[in-house]
């Protein structure tokens, strides 16, 4: 079978710089919260609805207790009192909270131990919502069963969420086994979910509760249709990241993109915030045991792909590092990597080859997600068409666990019906022709497939020693990856970043740290 | 961008949503790449009907020629209440069915003598549909027990087929024609079918033409009782013929 | 197939031979496939000026849906002589001379002000113009002596943009657009001049627009002075930049 | 580097089997003469020109004596007589016996050796025009040189010579290294040689000596121009082979379709003419150092390419053998196979790669022409190509020599311009992508590959021990290739081969026999 060598030495090393430097940030994280955990913990207590403006509920809610500087004490702290001081419910404490007329105070008599016994209900039936689809989920997977790996993902982004479910469906039927319904342009600089099913979107459709219900009916039907479990994904990032994994849980997804520095560089979000964001969209996701796709990917699209392949390898280290430390397990962390190289290279397909393999072997048990080509598509599309062809080889033969499929009108648009199917045929025949190629074939010692192999290994070593040497903040801010430099207060959400205060009260996130039923 | 109202006969091409019209083109055009060559080609686009044109890709395909690839939003659309296309009618019948069809209502061998006629030497398509080997995993006619199938194999004339049609008393003709340049297959088929009106012979065979080209319709309009293409499986020809011959019986 | 004679000005596509047309469409129709949708497909090819269309490839490409890919001899072309497309006229200078020009013709350094604006997060191309990095092996503006360099990324609004292009004193200000997803390139660029007419500072700098869907004929559209598209080098833009400032300056 | 194992034991045997099928018909061939080969040797004469039918003089010459049962003594015999009687020289000789009044009659008192004296220097200046053909040509390769292995070889069809050339200089400047012009349907089976620039045809254009040279020009001026020599080929085959055969040669051709057994099994053209053509073709092809393409890719479009895999093997030891008793040199004898495999099997692709890889061993002087697949090609024009690019990558990996290119519109026409640009696009880049792979793998020991190139050279030697046994001519009419049947008297031009009677007179056939120069 065709395998790199791999010094497990080396890699060892990296996980325990990856480590250390995930403990740094997670003191830092243990430390704060954010107006966006807030709105998830309030969104968990089952607190739902919009104002006359399309403005949520959480948001109002969160954002006035804010706006006295209170966020420290935890949104739940506030909705317990109001519960202890005869609010009937949450929805209703959160409403009088949100727009009642006096203003939010600190004080009050109300114990910790009281406001944790007067929530407890509410805690258990938010983790119960979770649980309970969670189970329906892995269930109908069991019944249906599940594709081969790799899994065939693809993309839907019509802008309207009633074409995506079309388009979703005609997906599925063509071989599709993961449908993401691609967001709508800059949806991850709002500081809230939008409300509902929606229907204008540019370059994707917004990611809402209602339009992942309307996604996962079309899918649940093309399931028992067609006889096979089909998934499907969404983005938990930007500045709602945890919200969204919250509702992405309860509405029975499967993946989705969740990255520990995506939104960092490439959407210049504050970097306090996003850690902070992060940890607990994965506390969510681990319990939901969603299988999360990092981001790698992307570092791919500014930076050159041969120099900079090991800032891939040491950033999913990193991700893996932040991951545990939220409680996903390996067989859920779905590190993402590329086929990014500049295809017109001399032997560009031997250097994809090589890195494709190394990820897989330092990953063995984590559900890889595996990306095509996109930088270097032109808008020749029957070129573009090979090139995926390409990508789809070394999928199989280096035996990827999800492959996004390439698209051959990657430089044009969105993917069209047609482009879609045409990938999906595409790929069926590259999955058949060379099913076994890769336990047909072994590398040459010390050939070119070898040595980049462990030239990328020891690269991506040295990188995390820095990294790990100067923290990851200032990593960040010298253009460790990526090529891009974000500094510790700049970025968007930074006002949304708030220190937990010692009475700080967050039930859910205890349960869910203390892993409890 | 909804070009149209939606009407449910009124097809119009689909991208990514219902009435984006979206179609994609690939042409050459004798001019060398650059802003004037983007410039015509986004017009070429535009003559054909295609709103707002994007010219994805141009790129020198040979001295002076560029190719072009082409996505733009089409106006044009086809009312599907219009169109309305012969279909081949028949009961699908497997083999076993077929033989005892022909055993109980015939009583006797159906014969039949196929060719690739004129200067086409693609057999495979005749091949898979009378060779013992068959197509696609089904036996041809030479394995039924009641088909009595003549392969007369590539590049025969018209004349030599009819003439070995009427030495074998053959109940139906299969021609195939697979070179389609300069409808070369047009004008070999329909040949025949002169040939066999100016003898007075077109009523005595079952006539059946087929390629990867042909459809019924085409069949029909060159005077063949039916046209097959690709797909086509020895049964579906046997089925035609049987059921053929006994509607002219009645 | 010669459909047309030739004519010196009218193009024509070519396939194999000069005048036979040939040109290749892709389409989704919603309609299953079958006899009847491939009689839909060759009406909808001729629809768009395609004579004799072959439809060579029906597949069905979700439920309800088909796929089609037609070849057809094109009746249409276009003329030539009528076409005149604007082209970014000017020298093709090298780093070198450009530096010396400005040097010694402008006698400070040049300041442009570059982003990615509106929604668009596309920083590689904007990127590849101004950063030292650069593109294609050619290093950027920051990487020039005489230019002053200022890069504000992605996702920038208009108002942002022209208040740091005011506060840095630039001569030119460089707006990137790479989604065009409803024609928000369209949109977001054209904002931004009404913007800086309002306040009446349009004519105070070299307006340059940039990115994979732009041309130089769009870019003098939306109001700027120049358009960049795909294939664009540093230098190009620098020579743009100081020779737009010699012309203004006399 | 990725080998298969190979039991020379095996490969030896397959040799000593066809070398003693090929010595059965050698014997049979070296008894007879065509009106083909007796052509062929008036052309070599000079003779040309045609009647106001556009019947060549070299026909009405030949067809003349054949009339009288007189082409047992060789055209040559002729020739030299008429020239002994007078006439001033050959081209008047054969004007006189053809057109002449009076009755050609074997009788005369010429003598064999006046008749040979007489031809002498009709034979050097013969000779010496293929040489210094031969000779420019390989000064010119020198000079320009050529491209590296695989040379991309792709068709021009368009039926007008004029466009033809066009068309051939475009594919040039796309990176062709050999340019064919594919011949009219059916001129195969036309017993005689058009004439003239032609303009029409159907599905190519005919092959004719100043086709030849207009496209010979049109590449000349593409070799200087893009700074590399382009190769032109044509065929040799059907009832005219061997004067397509000389007129190549003079006309400075490169390459030549020409297989011992084509005609019979794929133009239904009688073996025994096929046989004795083929031969004198070959001989004159080695003088002239072109190199030859065997056809055995063809039988994989009748049979499936699975089971059929050993009888292209065994064929191609078949058309070694006859090619060596023909003088043409290993480097010159391009063996034809092809990549038609069902592409949706699984594993296909390993099964091609096996396949291609043992050819490749087993005849590794020999500059390989490797086929594309057309049989499984469908008119959806994008997965073609993608089917192209997976045979491409089996062409650079397993190192073949000559590779005809893929076209994505394989199903529907002969390729239009823009189809063969992106076709040599996508060529080079997975030539260029995946540059050393070849190099750099290893095949598993026992594998799929492994086991497949050693029951395809079991099963090759197995039929060649069954058609040494029977003969060449039974085991072709029980249907040993290509699963074609052809009988010994069957098929066309049967008529046209002749015992050679005991004074048969071929001075040229006697100088190629004897290598002199
Ligand atoms: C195999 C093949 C050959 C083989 C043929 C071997 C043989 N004995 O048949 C060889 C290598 C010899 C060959 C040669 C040539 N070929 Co060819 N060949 C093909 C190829 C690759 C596949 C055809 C095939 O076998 N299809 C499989 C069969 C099963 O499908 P089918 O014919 O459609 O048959 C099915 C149905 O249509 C139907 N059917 C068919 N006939 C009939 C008849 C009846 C009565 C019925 C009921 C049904 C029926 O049933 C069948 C089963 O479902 C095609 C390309 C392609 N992929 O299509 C080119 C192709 C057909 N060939 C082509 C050409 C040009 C030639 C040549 C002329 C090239 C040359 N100049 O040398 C030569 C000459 C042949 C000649 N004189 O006719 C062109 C035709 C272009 C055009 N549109 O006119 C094609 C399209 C390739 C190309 N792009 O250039 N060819
Ligand atoms: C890289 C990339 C990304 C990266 C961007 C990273 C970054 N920091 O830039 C990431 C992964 C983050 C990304 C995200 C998205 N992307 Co994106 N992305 C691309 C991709 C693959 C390449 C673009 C690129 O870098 N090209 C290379 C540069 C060098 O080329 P260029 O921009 O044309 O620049 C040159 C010239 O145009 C010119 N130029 C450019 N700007 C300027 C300015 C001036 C003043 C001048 C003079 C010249 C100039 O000079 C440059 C050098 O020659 C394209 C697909 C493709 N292959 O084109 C999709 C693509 C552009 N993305 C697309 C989409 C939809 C998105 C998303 C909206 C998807 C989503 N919903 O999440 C997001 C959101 C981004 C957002 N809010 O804008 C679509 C756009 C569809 C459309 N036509 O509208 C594309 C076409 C992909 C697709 N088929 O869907 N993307
Ligand atoms: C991890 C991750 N999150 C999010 C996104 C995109 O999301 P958005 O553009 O909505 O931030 C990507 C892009 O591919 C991604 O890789
Ligand atoms: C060896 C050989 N000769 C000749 C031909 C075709 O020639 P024709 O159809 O003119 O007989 C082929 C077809 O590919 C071939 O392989």
């Amino acid at each position: 079978m065709a395998q790199v060598p791999l010094d497990m030495k080396v890699v060892d090393e990296c996980r325990r710089l990856a480590a250390s430097i995930a403990d740094d940030v997670q003191r830092f994280i243990d430390k704060h919260t954010t107006v966006g955990v807030e709105r998830t913990v309030a969104r968990a207590f089952g607190i739902e609805g919009v104002d006359d403006q399309g403005i949520p509920l959480v948001n109002m809610l969160v954002d006035r207790i804010h706006a006295q500087k209170l966020l420290g004490r935890g949104v739940a702290f506030f909705l317990g009192r109001e519960l202890l001081r005869g609010a009937p419910n949450l929805q209703d404490a959160a409403e009088r909270l949100a727009y009642g007329r006096s203003e939010i105070t600190g004080e009050g008599p109300e114990t910790e131990a009281q406001i944790n016994a007067v929530l407890e209900q509410g805690v258990k039936t938010a983790l119960k919502h979770m649980d309970d689809a969670r189970d329906t989920r892995e269930a109908m997977k069991a019944r249906l069963g599940m594709a081969d790996n790799p899994w065939k993902y693809v993309i839907v982004a019509t802008g309207n969420i009633y074409d995506d479910a079309i388009q979703a469906k005609s997906a599925a039927h063509g071989g599709a086994d993961v449908v993401a319904v691609i967001r709508a342009t800059a949806q991850s600089l709002l500081d809230y979910v939008p409300h509902g099913a929606t229907t204008e979107g540019y370059g994707g459709t917004y990611a809402t509760q209602e339009n992942f219900k309307i996604v996962r009916r079309a899918l649940d039907e093309a399931s028992e249709e067609f006889g096979r479990y089909c998934m499907q994904t969404n983005y938990s990032s930007g500045l709602c990241m945890s919200e969204i994994a919250y509702m992405a849980a309860v509405e029975r997804l499967d993946m989705l993109l969740n990255d520990s520095m995506y939104g960092i560089l490439f959407r210049d979000i504050n970097m306090q915030r996003t850690f902070v964001d992060q940890y607990f969209s994965r506390r969510l996701i681990a319990r939901s045991k969603i299988i999360i796709n990092t981001g790698e990917d992307n570092y791919l699209t500014t930076a050159d792909a041969v120099d900079a392949a090991h800032t891939v390898l040491a950033s999913q280290f990193i991700n893996e590092a932040f991951a545990h430390r939220a409680g996903v397990a390996d067989e859920n962390l779905g590190l993402g990597h590329a086929y990014e190289i500049n295809p017109w290279l001399e032997d560009s397909f031997l250097l994809e080859l090589s890195q494709a393999q190394l990820v897989r072997q330092i990953f063995p048990n984590h559900p890889i997600k595996w990306m095509p080509p996109t930088k270097f598509k032109t808008g020749d599309v029957f070129h573009s068409h090979v090139h995926d062809a390409m990508f789809n080889l070394v999928g199989i033969t280096t035996k990827q666990s999800i492959e996004l499929l390439g698209m051959f009108s990657e430089a044009i648009h969105t993917p069209l019906l047609m482009d879609r199917y045409l990938s999906l045929k595409s790929t069926k025949y590259i999955y058949t022709a060379a099913k076994h190629l890769g336990d047909e074939i072994e590398f040459k010692k010390d050939g070119i497939i070898e040595t980049r192999a462990r030239v990328v290994l020891n690269e991506a070593v040295e990188l995390l020693t820095t990294v790990q040497r100067d923290g990851i903040w200032d990593s960040i801010s010298r253009g460790a990856f990526a090529d891009v430099k974000r500094t510790l207060t700049g970025g968007k959400g930074l006002a949304g970043v708030v220190e937990r205060e010692r009475a700080y009260v967050n039930p859910i996130l205890s349960m869910l740290e203390g892993g409890a039923a | 961008m909804t070009l149209i109202p939606k009407h449910p006969h009124l097809l119009r091409a689909y991208g990514d949503r219902e009435g984006d019209g979206m179609v994609q083109m690939t042409f050459t055009l004798r001019i060398s790449p650059g802003a004037q060559a983007k410039e015509v080609a986004k017009r070429f686009a535009e003559a054909h009907g295609l709103r707002e044109p994007l010219i994805s890709a141009m790129e020198e395909c040979g001295p002076g020629y560029t190719y072009f690839v082409a996505y733009g939003h089409s106006i044009h659309h086809v009312d599907v209440s219009e169109v309305d296309v012969p279909e081949v009618k028949m009961e699908d019948l497997d083999k076993h069915d077929i033989e005892e069809r022909i055993e109980h209502q015939i009583g006797r061998k159906v014969v039949v003598v196929g060719a690739c006629t004129g200067f086409d030497a693609h057999t495979v398509g005749i091949d898979a549909i009378l060779n013992m080997k068959g197509y696609a995993g089904e036996k041809g006619l030479e394995s039924y027990k009641w088909f009595d199938a003549h392969n007369m194999g590539a590049q025969v004339e018209n004349e030599a087929l009819l003439a070995r049609a009427l030495a074998v008393g053959a109940d139906a003709i299969l021609v195939s024609q697979v070179i389609t340049q300069r409808n070369s297959h047009k004008e070999n088929a329909s040949a025949l079918i002169t040939l066999m009106k100016e003898r007075g012979l077109r009523e005595r065979f079952v006539m059946l033409l087929g390629g990867p080209r042909i459809d019924h319709k085409l069949g029909l309009e060159l005077g063949f009782d039916a046209g097959f293409g690709p797909g086509t499986l020895p049964k579906h020809v046997a089925a035609f013929v049987v059921q053929r011959m006994m509607e002219r019986k009645q």
